[in-house]
């Protein structure tokens, strides 16, 4: 949910102009393709595509996810096909949904980042980039680029001198304080932020005596979390010119109004 | 949608509930099945799968065994509840080819093995039924499965009822004693799975086996459902809950 | 609940020992009275009581509490009697609850903790010290204790110099990495860590358009973050060698059962 | 305790609920409240807070307003449900003394004021009732005061019933004519309870009032429930909601 108060329903995120403020968070949406039979595209505003690696991941051993009070814990992995198949296999039908349609990317290393970015600059079709800085179930890393503001304006620098596309950075929650990150992101050349990712936990098995993520930890998502990512989104709003994009926990109409509200009202 | 509890029968553990839920009856396939979503105290987050068991003139038919918080409450409505489902969902079994079908099913898992039955009857296709469990409480549908035209055996492990022993016992004989052209069908237990994935191998009979895992979004969206086959993970809500016994790696 | 397995229910925290592993948490309980028809205390293994400061405070204008998805968020903002009253009015009738009492001391500045546990240590009839420097609503600093390794290790050095009670520090989850937090605390004396405290979050008022607690953000606590709670229990049992005590969620047999396991499994 | 829904009787909004509920009813006064676990799709984590209406026979009646997730759960159940009920909580009514009483009750404000016009008729104490309501159908248990031998004075904003104005309207009429000594006991909506108190200062007569807050723990643990009370805050749940009026500092 960006921070703007929609006169219409259409929302500007800097150069973007989308349709409506709702927007489809990276990885609970698939490809698009898996949710046809549940969703009408052509009343979202945009959809955030599963985060592309470089190569293809097959993601954290089984389990992967685990049921909480409100939520659940999920350490896919980044499962992907890689950004080679990325654009081959999925962006052709991405391409065809009647909404605006994010890459998310992810990766281990700067390097990486800039590959798939790079690599995707000769696709058409994609409305913007999010970087996922903040993904809690790669061990290579991911999580850094989200936790040290030097290193996190590195990469978005790197990133947008390579590219055009509206860029919006997902922030993690699991920080003691995200403004700085945001200020990071920002001054790096962001034209939105994304606030925030999932936090991290745990659920032990009871009958195993282990823990039930194969990962040990995975990232918290759902009603549980709202609270928490409406204070960050609220947080951020008031430190940073840019739109912040209101994502966790959003199940309702109401939720959705609140984080609005939350952003507008610093 | 929101589907209206026509009926529900209890026994022991299990309920059968009829469902009114036109949408779902006319595209449901064998094997095929719906997600549930639970309310009431200490109600789950997610929703909760569980096979059609018979999908005919606007209902659907659930087979259920109340065993956590979501099947206790969903075993405990009454009629006039009205039920949140979304289905089908998955891919069902095969329904081509003429062969023999032989289905096996222990527990709650002849649910999607009665739907199977009734369709291939309707294509002339014989079935046979093996219905194990522990005790006689465990053999479910065995009724059902009669007035659908199959020929069934039953195994209990006490030996109440049927073969004493596993259900694999009485399958086993019939591979063996009859090597003619047949398909095996199995839903179940893990064990169970595996046990016919062996027999499978030995007589050289093509086989299906329905897999359980723990679902969260049930759409293929997630990747939280995947099970290895042929060396690659695939997710058990879109890819399955069918998958051709040889293709799944049972240890991985 | 302690990390070591019990071999019957009592465990050992420190030099302290309890019947049980149940704790009431510091807040949750106010001043045992309260709960006099609601629960047997001869059943539990502690209670913490609400958190005691030097001088009487009034606690945060209201509204103080809002409701969320398996949870609440409070801003209650240590209201409570002061340390004279406290050992005045609310002492006498602890000591007479048959379950072990521990106090939870609060403060602005170190010199105020220090005054507070300095008073304590004339009464009798307390079986230890619980340090709050994590509550997220005062604004005078008192969570800032709780998240720099450095100022939290000094000031549980200065208390552990003027008392011999068994010591424990409450950590807070809104930081980076709890481990540098729980592992100073430890080198400076305490006998056990609670971990966690409560994670900032807030809630929007969709009639008046502003956030619902006045003082804009409050500890969410509950089901919801039971997840985060067993995570980072999970990580300072695996950190530290004295004895934590899991917080947040706790409402169910098994949820404790969780934390046991969490703690034990490192 | 699980309490049995004995009835339920739906008028509008509104709903009059009877639990077999003994312990309760039996060290339950007239102001005290209990607080109800709701469960169901969209259960509020919190219990929320109802005034007793009525308690006697080791019964113990509600009457309550469908307002959000919380109260519509509790008025949509049937006979026969269990009810997870925990109280009587807070403090009540002054129940002392002789001199008659004038209840003021705005919508289902008048729930804990049946409780106490019974209580204080059986101690031969005079009960006069007003009742407001911006229409008919808010004017609750008129007949139920009337068979507890008070004398029942209605208004309604639209005039439909009794006088046409607000309540505070025939109360004064009443406090000016027959100026005998009396003692107010009011529950409803802020401005009314805010109207109330400014009548017991114009007319000097004692007043209490009955204070809505939102509720946490309900039991004085939180501290979350607070209002301010001659400039110290107190609790709603424990040292009210029963408060004397000209101490409720209404600005705070
Ligand atoms: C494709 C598919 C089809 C299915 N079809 C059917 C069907 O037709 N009929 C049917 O009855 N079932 C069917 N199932 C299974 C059914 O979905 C599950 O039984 C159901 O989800 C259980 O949910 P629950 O909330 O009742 O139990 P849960 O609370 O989820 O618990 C399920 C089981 O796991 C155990 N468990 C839960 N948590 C833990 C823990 N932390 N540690 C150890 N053990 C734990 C419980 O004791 C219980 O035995 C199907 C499943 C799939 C995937
Ligand atoms: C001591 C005491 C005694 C009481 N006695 C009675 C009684 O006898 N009978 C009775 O009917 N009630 C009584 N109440 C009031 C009753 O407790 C509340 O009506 C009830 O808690 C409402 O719960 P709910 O879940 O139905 O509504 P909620 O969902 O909690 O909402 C309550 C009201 O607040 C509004 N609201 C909720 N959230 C927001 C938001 N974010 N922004 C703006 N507005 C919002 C809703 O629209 C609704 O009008 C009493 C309260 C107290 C404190
Ligand atoms: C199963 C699952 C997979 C996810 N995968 C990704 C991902 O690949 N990249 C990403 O940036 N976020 C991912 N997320 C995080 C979501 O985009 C979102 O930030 C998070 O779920 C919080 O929002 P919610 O509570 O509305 O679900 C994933 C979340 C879930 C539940
Ligand atoms: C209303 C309320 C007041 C609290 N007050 C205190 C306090 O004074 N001191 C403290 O250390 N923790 C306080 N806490 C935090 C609790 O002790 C506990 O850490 C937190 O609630 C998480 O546990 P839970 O989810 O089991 O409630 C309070 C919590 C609540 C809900
Ligand atoms: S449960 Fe989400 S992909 Fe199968
Ligand atoms: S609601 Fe907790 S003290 Fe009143």
């Amino acid at each position: 949910m960006p921070k703007q108060k929609p006169a219409s329903l259409s929302v500007r995120l800097g150069t973007l102009e989308l349709r409506n403020p709702v927007i489809l968070a990276s990885g609970t949406c698939g490809y698009g393709t898996e949710l046809e039979d549940q969703v009408d595209f052509s009343t979202l505003g945009a959809l955030v595509a599963k985060s592309v690696t470089l190569t293809p991941r097959t993601g954290n051993p089984m389990p992967r996810v685990v049921e909480c009070a409100a939520g659940m814990l999920n350490a896919i992995g980044l499962a992907n096909v890689g950004v080679e198949a990325f654009c081959r296999e999925k962006l052709p039908a991405l391409r065809r949904l009647p909404c605006a349609v994010i890459a998310n990317v992810a990766g281990s290393t700067a390097e990486e980042y800039l590959k798939v970015v790079a690599r995707l600059e000769s696709e058409a079709g994609l409305a913007g980039l999010e970087l996922n800085v903040s993904c809690p179930n790669v061990h290579a890393g991911g999580l850094e680029f989200g936790r040290d503001p030097g290193v996190l304006g590195e990469l978005v620098a790197a990133v947008r001198e390579i590219t055009r596309r509206p860029l919006w950075v997902k922030l993690t929650p699991n920080v003691t304080d995200i403004v700085p990150l945001a200020l990071a992101a920002e001054a790096a050349g962001a034209d939105a932020l994304t606030v925030s990712n999932t936090l991290v936990g745990m659920r032990m098995d009871l009958e195993h005596r282990r823990p039930v993520l194969a990962n040990v930890t995975g990232g918290l998502s759902g009603p549980a979390i709202k609270p928490v990512a409406l204070n960050l989104v609220y947080k951020t709003a008031g430190a940073v010119k840019i739109p912040v994009i209101g994502c966790g926990g959003i199940s309702t109409a109401s939720d959705a109004l609140e984080f609005l509200m939350a952003g507008e009202s610093q | 949608m929101l589907a209206e509890l026509l009926s529900i029968r209890r026994f022991g553990p299990y309920a059968h509930l009829v469902l009114a839920a036109p949408a779902i009856a006319r595209r449901a396939r064998p094997g095929q099945f719906v997600e549930v979503r639970l309310s009431g105290e200490g109600a789950p987050f997610w929703r909760r799968p569980f096979s059609i068991c018979r999908a005919a003139d606007g209902r659907v038919e659930l087979l259920i065994k109340a065993r956590g918080r979501g099947s206790a409450l969903l075993a405990a409505l009454g009629p006039g509840a009205k039920v949140d489902v979304l289905g089908p969902l998955g891919k069902g079994f095969t329904l081509t080819g003429k062969t023999p079908r032989l289905l096996v099913g222990g527990g709650y898992g002849i649910a999607p093995l009665l739907f199977l039955a009734q369709v291939l009857k309707a294509k002339k296709i014989p079935v046979e039924v093996f219905i194990g469990g522990r005790c006689e409480e465990d053999l479910l549908l065995r009724r059902e499965m009669k007035l659908a035209g199959a020929k069934v055996t039953c195994s209990t492990e006490d030996g109440s009822v049927g073969f004493q022993g596993r259900v694999t016992m009485p399958l086993e004989v019939r591979l063996r004693q009859t090597p003619s052209p047949v398909r095996l069908a199995a839903c179940g237990p893990h064990g169970l799975l595996q046990a016919v994935t062996r027999l499978a191998q030995t007589y050289q009979v093509p086989a299906e086996v329905s897999l359980e895992t723990v679902l969260a979004c049930g759409l293929g969206v997630c990747n939280g459902c995947v099970v290895k086959i042929k060396g690659e993970y695939q997710r058990v809500c879109k890819d399955g809950p069918v998958f051709s016994a040889q293709d799944v790696d049972w240890h991985a």
